[in-house]
């Protein structure tokens, strides 16, 4: 009898994995890895089953895709195929949105080892680097960065990581009001100039190729990114592209998501320290937005009024809801613009932002 | 080995049973249950009013994982 | 030369190849896996090259695959994925039809037990269960059954399986007709009422935590097929539901058969174990068979000839097909009585019903 | 800082890779597999990363499908469902073209074995055997047969024998035109015969059967090629035959390709012996490309004049593009005369003697 | 190694030439074989015919394995 | 740790600015490539008159490779 041997902890779990599921179908929270997960939780909480073990079933998809780092790696090829990066090369200033959201991530990193006056909180550099990434807005980065920093906490920090993103429509809005005038919320933005096939060829390499020049660390996850991104735009290997957009991100999704839900397990997630972790990703998501913002602000003053400061907050990433929510606030002060197409640029420009962070935290707390 | 496999059909014809028995009660109960909330919770419905009116149920997230984790400890 | 160092074992196991990729096309004898069954036999009874063998390709696939249980797993996800649970939500006393059909499982670990008063036989406990699921009439329970509890009767096991679910039209007709008078097989029974999406979505949870409270060691293959179906039913996860659907079952059908095929070698397969597990496959379907009937009889008695007892033998599972037979034989006995929907509960009932025989049997013998 | 730590070997790597990407987008050079094999050797050489390195996510692919020999198996299974045997069928002769043409392997392995005479080279009889295999105009087959006999020059290999192929409208039309009259060249064909299902079902058999009884050494790759092929003309097994054409091949040919690339490292690449290879690749084609069009010929004059000596020249197969330049050359000498569908057999008949020949390499120099 | 090499050749493109010549003549008999089958076993309409017709002949496999068994067992 | 995480901040931002920064040069530069060969070298056209015309170009990578070669084994 399973029954017999059911602990609280697996019981509560087994509630947390439902919950999960629960605002995945019924919110539509993040649901293509939410569900996953938290049904993955469920199964890897079954007592005596021992699904989730080591020589259980979802236990073995761990080992060989996230313990290697190869699913998080997978996903990051699929998203380089389905993201057009063409608004990031119209308007490359837009990076400098990007790069501010990202210290989100780094007052994060203080906040977390903050903590640690806190009685009962112990996180080593590593363990607050891996939480702090929550701060990027992206849920592959995140994975991989905990599952090489602090694969104990990688449960909580997926958790966090895809609930904050599917909280970006709540968290944002009141920042972004709260930093700007209305005056400002109604700027109208000069309209995109189109880009040529040869630029969006050439993106990649750039992109790589300093990476590799600066930053070695993050050339697993910029260098998967860019790879899918070639193969969508070079125009000579549809079949790949469809691949890597479809059949190998579904597939990883559905046993990255289980892989995952397996290390919800309550002496790892119904900790003090999951608790640190859901109060340090609000505050992540919150800084990062507002640093965005005001890195638009002051866009706005150089470019003489050019940039509108709300796409500042699209810098966190969270493609594409953070744009949808630029665009949005966007509307609320004037409703005739729309602000979309706009937001693509710094929205896109904080997934690049994002990898550089983690290829930083790697290198510099990494073993 | 006779009497082993005698038992283990006893046993598992058993279990075979009550476990379906159970399912039937079980789903006999979720239909009862669903038809309760179906009016109240119309998924399709709530999930298409999700861009304006979602917003206060989302935080449910981190309430619920929070009183998870004050029940666990409360209990360690 | 490798017709030199042919022995007589491989020659006639590769005619067995060739028979069972000649009756998977010419007679559509479940060729989605005989077909890969079939050539993975050809392939690893090739003389010298050792494509089955531990260095092989196939040898490979078998190790990451079967030995792990994986394929059988993503298989069930992807039945789960498939399969409509609707009629057995909207009448789930069928789910007693499924429980009586399973009668031909442990009937047949008895014969299998008393063959070994037979000289030349040998079963052990493991053995006997691993051939009683046959009568499960499920294919990935078979093998992942096998794989757990009599690795090497997993070629046997996974052929007879498969060939008496293709058999399944001959088998269970006469049985039909000869347990039942044509008043009975010619009741119409009600119209079933429709059942809501919410039902469609709670049903995966309900039947995963039934077993994990009493049976946690049928929860990987049910926590596999409730999770597939929860992909197909929850809405939210359209392109996950289709890869499940789709390219990995597919792709794992093809591994999956190759892997089985490579377990089918002369010293493993020409045995007279093999003739033995043939006549108990054959056994566990009729007594399966006969089992669902009577208690469709019962049921008949009990409801006031509301039910058809004829959609008992659905409960073997054998999904579609076992449906299809109760309609045509329904048929003849009134020309307008389509029972085809009626028998769809049992059907999947056999399904859950097969698995929960699984899980005993692998708790109560299993080392 | 990667760029501090950059070699200079590394650098002309990635140089390397960004000329194989540039000829893959810019013309269209065997795409599918030259952007992968460009962008693994990029990523592969950037300093500090690892990424091809051991524990590296492309090294973690090159050991789980290149060392093993699955990948370069499971591509040439999905060439088998790709493939439309029916000319060879319908005209089996012209397997004698695709036998001639294999000339161009065997005459290149004496050129390796003989370039060690030059100081610098020393080749052994694997690697001869493995660089020689170019001249088979088979990728696949290639790899397979170079992960088995020389790992070391894999890279090379790889890019030689793709870059040839890619070269092939180039290489082969002076050399036909060289050895043929116009009058010859202008030599119309009878039309093929309709080929019936069940031919095409047996196909498969026969030749699988021949070569596990002469030649076991060949069985993984024939036996995976007839495989594909079954899936594709037994007509029950639809789904699985789409997916070794599309999922299968395509995840794959990405993997494969990124853990090809991870081989062109500078050590291993930048060498005398690449530069040997990429000679004797060239030499390969040239003598293959020959002793087609001469066996074309012979059939010619005995035939009394009915085949057309230029079909002779798609013996290498480089499907289809073989049989592209004959039907182009044959059009330069008579404009109403299309080969295309008459250079279809020996150009399949390649793929077949190329397979053979890698299985008697295989048999007679490897361990 | 250059001799070995010439033998590698020789012993090479004959087997080449071998395998493909036979495969020649077992493709010739191959179609010869199907001409004369087609009109009795035309596979696309058996199939077709299979939800009635086809019962009998399935019980072949069992048929065709037991005297695999039986024929493997004489020797051994 | 908090100097050491107040470091990282420090050290982590300016390296993220720096890249992005450094970037933004770059994909300018790169515009202005792109723009200037654009006319020269118009991807679709080049790649549509490759049948006849391709054929020079193709044989870059054997030259492209040697003179990597050369390059490499004259600095070893
Ligand atoms: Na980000
Ligand atoms: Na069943
Ligand atoms: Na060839």
């Amino acid at each position: 009898m399973g029954i017999a041997n059911l602990t609280w902890g697996q019981a509560l779990m087994m509630g947390v994995g439902g919950v999960l599921i629960y605002l995945a179908i019924a919110k539509k929270f993040e649901p293509l890895l939410l569900v996953p997960i938290g049904f993955g939780a469920l199964l890897s909480n079954i007592p005596v089953a021992g699904i989730g073990g080591h020589d259980g079933m979802i236990g073995q998809i761990y080992i060989v895709g996230v313990e290697t780092g190869v699913f998080p790696l997978l996903i990051f090829m699929g998203v380089g195929a389905l993201t057009d990066f063409g608004a990031l090369i119209a308007r490359p200033s837009t990076l400098l949105l990007g790069a501010a959201a990202q210290f989100g991530i780094f007052a994060t990193l203080i906040g977390a080892v903050a903590l640690n006056f806190v009685p009962g909180f112990d996180f080593s550099l590593q363990d607050a680097s891996a939480i702090a990434i929550i701060g990027g807005a992206d849920g592959p980065t995140a994975i991989f960065l905990a599952s090489r920093l602090a694969p104990e906490l990688l449960g909580a920090i997926a958790v966090a990581a895809y609930s904050y993103m599917a909280l970006v429509p709540i968290i944002q809005p009141p920042i972004m009001r709260a930093l700007t005038t209305e005056q400002e919320r109604a700027v109208v933005m000069q309209q995109l100039r189109p880009v040529s096939r040869l630029e969006r060829m050439l993106f990649p390499f750039v992109v790589l190729l300093l990476c590799a020049a600066l930053l070695p660390s993050a050339a697993p996850l910029i260098g998967m990114l860019t790879f899918g991104n070639l193969l969508r735009e070079c125009g000579v290997v549809e079949r790949l592209s469809r691949a890597a957009q479809n059949e190998i991100i579904n597939i990883v999704t559905i046993m990255l998501g289980l892989a995952v839900g397996s290390k919800l397990s309550a002496d790892k997630f119904l900790t003090l320290e999951t608790l640190g972790i859901l109060l340090l990703g609000a505050l992540a998501f919150s800084i990062g937005t507002a640093a965005g913002v005001i890195m638009g602000k002051i866009m706005h003053r150089v470019t003489g009024g050019k940039v509108n400061p709300l796409i500042g907050a699209a810098g966190v990433s969270a493609v594409p809801m953070a744009a949808r929510v630029v665009n949005r606030v966007g509307l609320e002060a004037d409703h005739h613009n729309f602000l979309l197409m706009h937001a693509m640029g710094p929205n896109v420009a904080g997934v690049i932002g994002s990898a550089v962070a983690a290829g930083i935290l790697l290198a510099l707390t990494g073993t | 080995m006779i009497g082993e496999s005698l038992w283990l059909m006893l046993i598992g014809m058993s279990i075979v049973f009550a476990f379906l028995m159970l399912l039937v009660v079980l789903l006999r109960g979720m239909s009862w249950f669903a038809a309760r909330v179906a009016p109240v919770e119309r998924l399709d419905s709530s999930a298409a009013a999700l861009p304006s009116g979602g917003a206060v149920a989302q935080t449910d997230v981190i309430a619920v994982i929070t009183a998870a984790v004050a029940h666990y400890r409360a209990r360690h």
